[in-house]
């Protein structure tokens, strides 16, 4: 059993050695890769065209159209109110 | 009174055993954690009920024909239901924080050694009498301190899956507790200064650069780890939907009803393994245990590469947020702002940390990878 | 010319059985129910184009291999449809209005007695030549008279998987005569001045009460009566995941997404029963008739029961909302108010019929445990 | 078969009786149960939460904000109407 | 040491075959296909990533257990997947334009010729060495001229799945290029007069109209070409729940959720046959040629129908609609639109566009059916 | 081989007239009952209640809700300025 114990430990060791070794390896890999990535396509690309915003643009749309809508509602009032008050 | 009898014969209270009723206890408990301290609800509420259902006596929840029979064989067994959960949570993140500055996938990396740091305490645990796991348990269990349900779900369906049950229960409390295990750590680690330390704004990333980042990973990921490639392939494609702008009614499904579908079947799931015999052991205590110091040390070992890394950049990096890196997204991210708030009022450090935060699910789908080739059930 | 005579001998005309013919058109029968007398919709329309493509030559709808053989055994075999859709149902329904007047169950209690009466009827049918019901049948048949579609469905393919089809036509079809059966038998069994009675308005339900409500419902039914749990647990599930107030995404899922799939899938599977061995028999004619018996005998002991409370409560009870403990949520209810409306234009029993309505999908569900705890198929 | 009738008919009444006693047993309990539940917890409790309100909250939000809009436009409108008729 | 030899071993980089490579890079394309150039991203976009999934070694996604293995065999062997995309593709197609219209039938008729025409070609492909096609193969692939995915995916998985990566590829593809492959044709058949063609207004069309539209053809179907019943059987189902009005619920989800869901899934399961076995081989070349040609002769009879039509007519058709009798739904259609509009900036083809393209679903489905009946794998 | 080919090659001209042909009886049938169906309800039914509309209305009527709401707040602002400038 303490054997046994002791080669589970060599092994957990030899994990640990390996593991966090490509653990490391691999997202330094993908540190250099992103870097290179975005120093050829993300400098020169446009914003991204952020497909939340899609929505907020509508709704602004939506938004602006009721303003429009408030306004125009709010000039005919006025002008009723002068031929009224004329 | 023959039928009388029969009925009898057939309730719950003449057939109870009491190891079912703690269990069922227990399953409650989850339901209290889940519903009234809103510990991840989403997963605990499914699986505390599962644990309740599967106690059952005659109902047969969990044997052949019974309902969670089949959603454990089909979704947990074949591995399927975490990869969709994978897939759903992929098109859920965005790695525009991470884009923006790499580096912070060093601490996602460091973070990890929560998990093969475990390894030795769980093989140390078979010291005591009544512990007896093998490297397939020892590794199943560390994966908790990955602080990633899925992973941890799929990791152990694959090695060890008689404490599958404890160790999702293990892996979602824990992540729950995220506010109460971390700050102690993080404070102890850090001094006021390093916590006060306000970092650069990060540029804004281009959509061309989150639609190729998915795909870098995915290839990195074959040319060196393959046996990684279904979890960090599912993330993957789940993020490749939803960042490439042409499939999003796909991208918004794998976010919404596909996962919701998932998660209520994998939680049942997860909680039909909740069995008294499976449960009730003294090894669930030491799965408890292990969760906690691995959630800890990988915590721990954030924080203190992130010292590194403020030391080497002059001071420019906030050493909490390499508590972000074992993941817990956005739970530990969150309480990365949290402390960082309390240092200083004006100090907004949540998109800082969401980069080690998305980072560490990488991370450890990679240490899930190594573990599976590795490692033999 | 080999080729024609091959596409000839493989053009449905040359391959019909008069019965099929038989079937098709009782299948189009329930699409014009389901689509212009509005009949249940959601079910008999699935059922009805099941039935139709169930019963076309050659194509092996329901052969080995064929989409609704699949279906049928995926889904109804194991009994996974009827318990999603139970879940989803139990995301639906709000029992605020039974926790407020929780004497309301005796009333879903009271009319289960169709039920069991029918039971008799199912048996005397022996009698005639060509019915050979056997227990196991009589009761499949007689939880009909539950008004529920998925309980019946859920007991038919665990007591009667031959007579399944008939049952589920008839459950759905006469659910949808609510409107037609139930109100001559509530005016013959109450007077006018009962019909006038207006009841006292319903107390607020705090979330508390209604969180725990369905925790407590399992409870009782896991220590009484574990055979109902399957349905009891899977209904608890969904109200636990509406009312816990922390899983909203799980249970605007389990409402929407989920039930609809499924009750596509169980409408089609259900309709593949409709082959024409099964359906054309003497047989399908005893069921609608029993089933017609059934829900008129359960109308009228839920009436009969509401009039003892009246009569116990000094006048407080209207006794038409016995009517509603039958279930066929909300139909049920609604017909209630609708005959109060007659006798009172003002007596709104809406809601007060609301809490019979759901205890009576509880006291089917527990007919059903019984049923499957004291005989076998 | 009359024999097995009167067998299939005895174990009907059977199940009438043991049944329609369950399930009033069971319903009987829970009427107990929910009056005990609520006097523990219902009354103390505050009333729902409501989760159909919240939408509702929501839109209502949304209808002060745009109320309040079109009271800033009106107050707008109406302020330049004064200007103008000075 | 060992250890580290194990993964070595277990690496990408140790275990790849230079041809899973090149089917990685394939799936690359189909990805950047999909992305940047829009190629119907909702299918290649999951086909090209089940590609590149399928081809790592080691991770063995699509040996027995792994993810893909599960998904095809669930969902294609079977046929569930594509009948499912049919039920959800009928629920969102308006036959209005057809109904209103209905000689325009002709024209889908007359462009299933493309894929009768093929047959020949895949045979005589038989001639040149290294091809060796049977009747069943080259069904599967001149199925392709009927530009209907879910149709050819449906019938290679009967007739020819060790095809069935390539001809799905090769029928999405087209699908995409139909902009590109037709308008030559169109305008080499036509003359400007004849393109200028204003066409009348449709009338509107009844709901009822509409409600009988699907169970007519089912009758039809079923009587005549029982074979072609799945296919055209699940399209009526999910056009009747879109237009009786009854069943919204079931048929939003049917456009919507399931859709998506089933679309993922299928995607990745064609993606899995495009192994380097399957795929790098001479044959594909063949199937891309073919298909392209089948593509072509659909277009042209279209088109040479219409102009007959159009004769017949006295002038009152557009003989630019009939190249919309291929389907490739609704893109053919808006092709016929831009063409008219070319010619006449007053003509607005669309509308009159839909008929002939509806009606080309349709008549591949039937001749899908007609090669299912006579032609045994 | 060559035998074969021309084997093959007959079955796909077979199939091609069967094909062609069963395909042409199919879409004519169907051109038939389409005409007979639209002669019999088609000309007397009420045009389509179109479902999309249902979302529409209801918009509408939000919206004209709303354009009470401005009404109703412009005559108040109105009725308020006529009373400030008494
Ligand atoms: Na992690
Ligand atoms: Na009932
Ligand atoms: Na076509």
């Amino acid at each position: 059993m303490e054997n046994n114990l002791g080669a589970l430990l060599f092994e957990a060791a030899n994990l640990l050695l390996i593991g966090m070794g490509v653990v490391f390896i691999f997202l330094t890999i993908l540190i250099f890769l992103i870097k290179l990535m975005s120093s050829l396509v993300g400098k020169n690309a446009p914003t991204p065209a952020a497909p939340v915003a899609t929505p907020n643009i509508n709704r602004n749309t939506g938004k602006s159209a009721q303003d429009k809508k408030v306004v125009a509602a709010i000039s005919a009032a006025v002008h009723q109110y002068r031929q009224d008050n004329k | 009174m023959e039928g009388l009898m029969t009925l009898w014969a057939s309730t719950g209270i003449a057939n109870f055993h009491y190891q079912q009723l703690i269990m069922i206890a227990v399953g409650f408990g989850l339901l209290y954690l889940a519903i009234a301290k809103k510990f991840e609800p989403l997963l605990l509420l499914p699986i505390g009920f599962g644990a309740v259902l599967t106690n059952i006596p005659v109902a047969g929840f969990s044997d052949p024909g019974g309902l969670l029979y089949y959603v454990y064989h089909i979704g947990i067994d074949t591995g399927v239901f975490p990869l969709l959960i994978f897939m759903g949570v992929g098109a859920m993140t965005d790695f525009g924080a991470l884009i923006a500055n790499p580096k912070m996938l060093l601490l996602g990396a460091a973070a990890q050694t929560g998990i093969f740091a475990t390894l030795f305490g769980a093989i140390l645990l078979n010291l005591i009498p009544g512990f007896e796991f093998t490297l397939a348990d020892a590794s199943a269990i560390a994966i908790i301190g990955g602080a990633d349900g899925p992973t941890a779900i799929f990791l152990a369906s694959r090695l060890a899956p008689d404490l599958l049950g404890a160790i999702a229960v293990a892996a979602y409390s824990y992540m729950a507790l995220v506010p109460i295990i971390q700050p102690p750590i993080m404070k102890a680690l850090t001094n006021k200064e390093e916590r006060k330390i306000v970092m650069e704004q990060l540029r804004p990333v281009s959509q061309r650069e989150k639609i190729i980042f998915p795909l870098m990973v995915l290839v990195i990921s074959l040319l060196l780890l393959p046996e990684a490639t279904p979890l960090v392939g599912m993330f993957c494609l789940g993020n490749l939907m939803r960042e490439c702008g042409v499939v999003d009614r796909l991208s918004k499904t794998a976010q919404n009803e596909l996962i919701n579908i998932v998660t209520i079947a994998l939680g049942l799931a997860v909680g039909s393994k909740l069995s008294a015999e499976a449960f009730l052991t003294v090894e669930t205590l030491g799965i408890l245990a292990l969760g906690a110091v691995a959630f800890g040390i990988g915590t721990a070992c954030g924080v203190l590469m992130a010292k590194l890394m403020c030391k080497l950049s002059g001071g420019k990096i906030n050493p909490l947020i390499g508590a972000a890196g074992v993941s817990a997204v956005p739970m530990a991210a969150r309480v990365v702002n949290k402390v960082g708030l309390e240092a200083n009022p004006h100090n907004f450090l949540l998109m800082h940390a969401m980069g080690p935060n998305v980072a560490g699910v990488l991370g450890s789908a990679v240490a899930a990878g190594i573990l599976l080739a590795l490692v033999s059930p």
